[in-house]
């Protein structure tokens, strides 16, 4: 049986599928469904400094072979992360990475440092969330907020720092580098592009929100690109995202360069999408005879 | 406990103009089902319709081991549902939700459906006479159904069965009352007392149900819809305002619903 | 009947649907299947002062609910064009468009002055090619690139000019607002979002040009959005495109602010697709009871 | 002409491992169609698949207006057309693209096909033959293919009506000879003139086949395959390099091909 292990800025992760921040909740209910031990590791919902109440609803629109949303960060705020949650997913065999957004660089470093001391593996930095009007993405699309908001965080942040780029840039190589260059330990990408559909019924947009972001397999061939792009420029480890819903997807994830994969829509469709994609990787791995995972990443032979 | 199942369907037939009535082998279901419960159904294969759609979970044979979904034809994903023959496979999460409660000692009950509001309703009766049967208790129930017009009246042998009567309005008289479903139950209101009244259907009547319910000061249960994503409560997509303190916070219908207490719940 | 003209920067359009460059040829393809005459217009296949042979194959992938192409431009020159084609697609009532795309300003220039005494209807600039290696998307995708070359070919174009753009941009708004402030007649947008795909078996790319442009109802979503963007943004006319296959879609776009659709990757799977828009927006008119399609332009009521 | 059709299934029947043969009622496509065409089929409703698929028009029969598609379940689109049932309705664009040529006074046809290449071959073979008999032209044909092993023959028994002689080769000698198919060619061509070689399948076998043939002066015809968009000629996409001048430029296989001259293209 192959390896599936993957190292991680020292993080190890028993394999390289993680459930991506905000459709996996805490794990808590999909815990009725799955052997959460079986996961790489889970991205929780991401936090911020304080609970917030999230987007009026509607808050999801379909769209061909993807999703938007705009749940806009509804979560119970770091402190009762800390108090209920880590406790329960400590219970379970997998990495815990704390997904963090806020409006101010002072609200993610003060998230940064309250979770300095908690048993938790690694802070994911979401400053790609197109769905809160302050802050937030504001820092992800230009290399000078990200530069700013990732210097300011590694300071804080005693855990490994990932650093999670929005897609909805001229240049996501550009934003890599300049994470890179202030410390970023690993990147994870793509968050969602920015999308918006109307009810041409009502002539209302579908989102109370107005504009969401999309998710789901319709953005998979952007995501490999990205992903593509981001890891052959800089020299941290990729964990890439964007559409999977099988063990094949995560591989071509893998082949652009990607040394994890997070699984995220997928979820809401197939409760156990995450252990299928880690059996489907370890199928792949046992038909072309790889020894370890670590063995196919980048290895996309271009033309 | 939900699980992910694969069933086999029993029948799909046209009950209605665009409404289908599906009945689906289910031991799991049938003996874990709830009323006011729903599943999680893939509508199709491969990626488009992506999502799960929510359907209520209609009728229910315990002996059997089948349950019925009702469902209207709306879009690709029920669309898609219609099509489908006796002796597919068909994917869902179920049973899902929290259903109907019941308060202490609530002997009379209505429920008030519209359109495809009254399907979670006929379960609900249909439970609520078994058990009533099997402890010996008194039981009296009012089913108040409204529809467009007397092409759109459907399962009116069914609720016949379980409720003690049964009213029913249209939007355009052509048959029962001509009107508001919700005038017929302010005016059966006024000679008869109901201990706790069940709503499911458009928002406006529902509005105007509670409304009704809290003037009496009957109890009133609502059945809510809410775009999903999950099923499961873990997404947080579907949320719906409940009454915090003085203020409110976001509930989600898949998980703390769909079935709310009126006054728990803020509509809007 | 609704009145379904529409006029745009001084050209009337019999109806607001017109055929995708690079999508429909030059139109006499499409002609065995559908009459021409039906058609708001045509944008013809990218001309380039050259001809030109395009990319090696495979040049298409197939993505969920889209496609990546990469055919980087093979079409046989602007003058072949002039000679060959116009006279062919004037026999038609349609409005004819020249896509023109070039690797320098120059080239651009030089085209449009060819153009100038053509009897075409309009030039539309494409400066979001994502599938050629010099120049093109290069000008598209900074403020200080589009205005350049805007204002260089303005100078040159004796033609209505619409300046396509592409959606590969941190802020499409800034984009748009400066081909207007240059002398842009008009905008027409979504060109492709550039994507990867990996066939996991050969680990290779799919397409020969490793990456291409996405297309079709995946892209739908964020091309709402972008036209919504840009239509808020300028005060010229704006034509959408992006994954439109139905009426219903042509719509939603209208509703966005788009004065005119195009309608692109549709064509593939049905060569009727233009024709079944005209007759779903005809359609939708009727059974809400307006006068003219652009009495829903932009009429969109936002939350 | 080609045009959007949509015809009915006639029936559905898995003639080897994931290959299934397919007959459709068309009229039109059993009139129009000339061995090497193409039909462009849209698989599944909806936008995934979102592209048609080609398929070659693998037999005809005209008088009863109906025709033949042989093919492998590859991925998602051929998946689901292998689903399709006897009575349902097939969306194709048809018949498409340039089929196979007759040089002058050809009276001995050699055709050569690999693996799924083999599907337009009998097309071929077919209308020769009846061609032939019609004009009461002397016509000997001698069919070569090649498969994986002996599981994997399919059709034997049509090829075998069509062609004066059938010759099998399988990679691992299960069945026929073992070996390559070309190898049979050559040995063949040692006591046999053709006055022209037809070949479709891997790319090594038609090269190899062009290649034999230029050797002896046999003109040759190739079917390729190529990713396709619109499967019309309008979008370009599914390019092949042919000579032009010293040079060469790009033709696209939808319309100038599938079939090309062995020494008009330049297989890479
Ligand atoms: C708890 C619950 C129980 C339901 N029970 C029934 C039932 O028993 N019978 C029945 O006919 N319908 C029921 N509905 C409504 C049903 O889910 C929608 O009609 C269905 O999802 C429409 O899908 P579509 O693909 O046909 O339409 P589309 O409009 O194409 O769907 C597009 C998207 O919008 C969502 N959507 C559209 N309408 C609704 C809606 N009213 N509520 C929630 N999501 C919606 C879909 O799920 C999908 O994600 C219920 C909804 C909920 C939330
Ligand atoms: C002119 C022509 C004639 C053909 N005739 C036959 C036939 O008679 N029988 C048969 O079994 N197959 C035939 N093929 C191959 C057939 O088109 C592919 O096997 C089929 O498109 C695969 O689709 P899929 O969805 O099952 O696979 P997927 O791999 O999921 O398809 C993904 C995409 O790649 C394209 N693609 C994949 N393989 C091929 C291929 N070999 N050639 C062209 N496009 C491909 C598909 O069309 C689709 O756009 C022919 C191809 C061409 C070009
Ligand atoms: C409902 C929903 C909520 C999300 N919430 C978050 C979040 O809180 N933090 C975050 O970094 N990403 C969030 N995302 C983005 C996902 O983590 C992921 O980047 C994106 O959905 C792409 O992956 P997918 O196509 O597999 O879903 C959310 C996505 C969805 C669909
Ligand atoms: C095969 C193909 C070729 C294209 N060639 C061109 C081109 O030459 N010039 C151009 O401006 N856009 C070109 N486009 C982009 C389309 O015109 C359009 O902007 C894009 O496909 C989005 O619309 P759609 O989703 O309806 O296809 C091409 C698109 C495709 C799929
Ligand atoms: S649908 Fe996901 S939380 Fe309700
Ligand atoms: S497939 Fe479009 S030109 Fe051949």
């Amino acid at each position: 049986m192959a390896d599936l292990r993957v190292n991680i800025c020292g993080i190890e992760f028993k394999n390289p599928v993680i459930a991506a921040s905000g459709t996996f909740g805490f794990g808590r209910e999909y815990s009725e469904f799955i052997d959460l031990n079986r996961l790489g590791g889970v991205s929780v919902k991401g936090l911020t400094l304080k609970p917030r109440p999230g987007n009026p609803p509607p808050r999801i629109a379909e769209t061909p072979s993807g999703i938007l949303n705009s749940v806009g960060l509804q979560n119970p705020g770091v402190d009762a992360f800390i108090r209920d949650e880590i406790p329960f997913l400590r219970k379970y065999d997998t990495k815990i990475i704390a997904n963090i957004a806020g409006s101010t660089i002072e609200d993610y470093c003060k998230m940064a440092e309250i979770l300095g001391d908690e048993d938790i593996d690694a802070v994911e930095l979401n400053v790609s969330c197109p769905n809160v009007k302050a802050g937030c993405v504001a820092f992800g699309n230009t290399t000078a907020g990200i530069s700013e908001i990732t210097r300011a965080v590694r300071k804080y942040c005693r855990h490994p720092l990932i650093v999670k780029l929005t897609p909805n840039v001229t240049d996501i190589k550009e934003i890599a580098m300049a994470a890179e260059a202030e410390g970023a330990d690993a990147l994870s990408l793509i968050n969602t592009i920015l999308g918006m559909a109307i009810d041409i019924h009502s002539r209302r947009p579908i989102l109370a929100n107005n504009m969401g972001g999309l998710s789901g397999p319709a953005v998979k061939p952007v995501a490999v690109r990205m992903v593509y792009e981001v890891a052959t420029s800089v020299k941290i480890p990729v964990i890439g995202m964007g559409g999977i819903t099988s063990g094949d997807d995560a591989i071509e994830f893998m082949l652009a360069g990607a040394k994890a994969v997070m699984v995220g829509t997928a979820n809401f469709v197939n409760p156990a999408a995450c252990i299928d994609v880690v059996q489907g990787i370890e199928n792949y791995l046992e038909r072309y005879n790889y020894a370890s995972v670590n063995d196919i990443v980048g290895k996309v032979e271009l033309y | 406990m939900a699980k992910i199942l694969k069933e086999k369907i029993i029948s799909v037939e046209e009950i209605g103009p665009e409404v289908f009535k599906m009945t689906i082998e289910s031991g799991y279901v049938s003996e874990k089902a709830s009323p006011g419960q729903f599943v999680n159904v893939k509508c199709g294969d491969g990626s488009n319709p992506l999502l799960r759609r929510p359907i209520s979970i209609c009728d229910v044979d315990r002996k059997a081991g089948t349950f019925d979904l009702v469902f209207q034809v709306r879009g690709a994903g029920t669309g898609i549902l219609s099509t489908k023959k006796p002796g597919d496979e068909i994917d869902m999460i179920a049973p899902l939700g929290r259903g109907f409660g019941i308060p202490e000692g609530a002997k009379k009950i209505g429920v008030v459906g519209g359109g495809i509001g009254i399907f979670p309703l006929l379960f609900l009766l249909k439970e609520r006479k078994a058990i009533a049967a099997k402890e010996n208790e008194p039981l009296e129930s009012i089913a108040f159904l409204g529809f467009r017009n007397a092409e759109n009246i459907i399962l009116q042998r069914e609720f016949e069965k379980v409720a003690d009567r049964l009213l029913i309005s249209t939007d355009d008289g052509s048959e029962g009352y001509h009107g508001f479903i919700t005038d017929l139950l302010e005016r059966e209101l006024e000679r008869t007392k109901l201990d706790v009244v069940y709503t499911c259907g458009p928002k406006p009547m529902m509005k105007r149900v509670i409304k009704i319910a809290a003037e009496r000061n009957i109890r009133c249960q609502v059945s809510l819809e809410e775009r999903m994503g999950c099923g499961i409560g873990a997404c947080l997509v579907c949320a719906c305002k409940t009454k915090l303190g003085d203020g409110w916070e976001y509930s989600h219908v898949c998980k703390d619903g769909p079935v709310f207490w009126s006054d728990e719940v803020m509509l809007e």
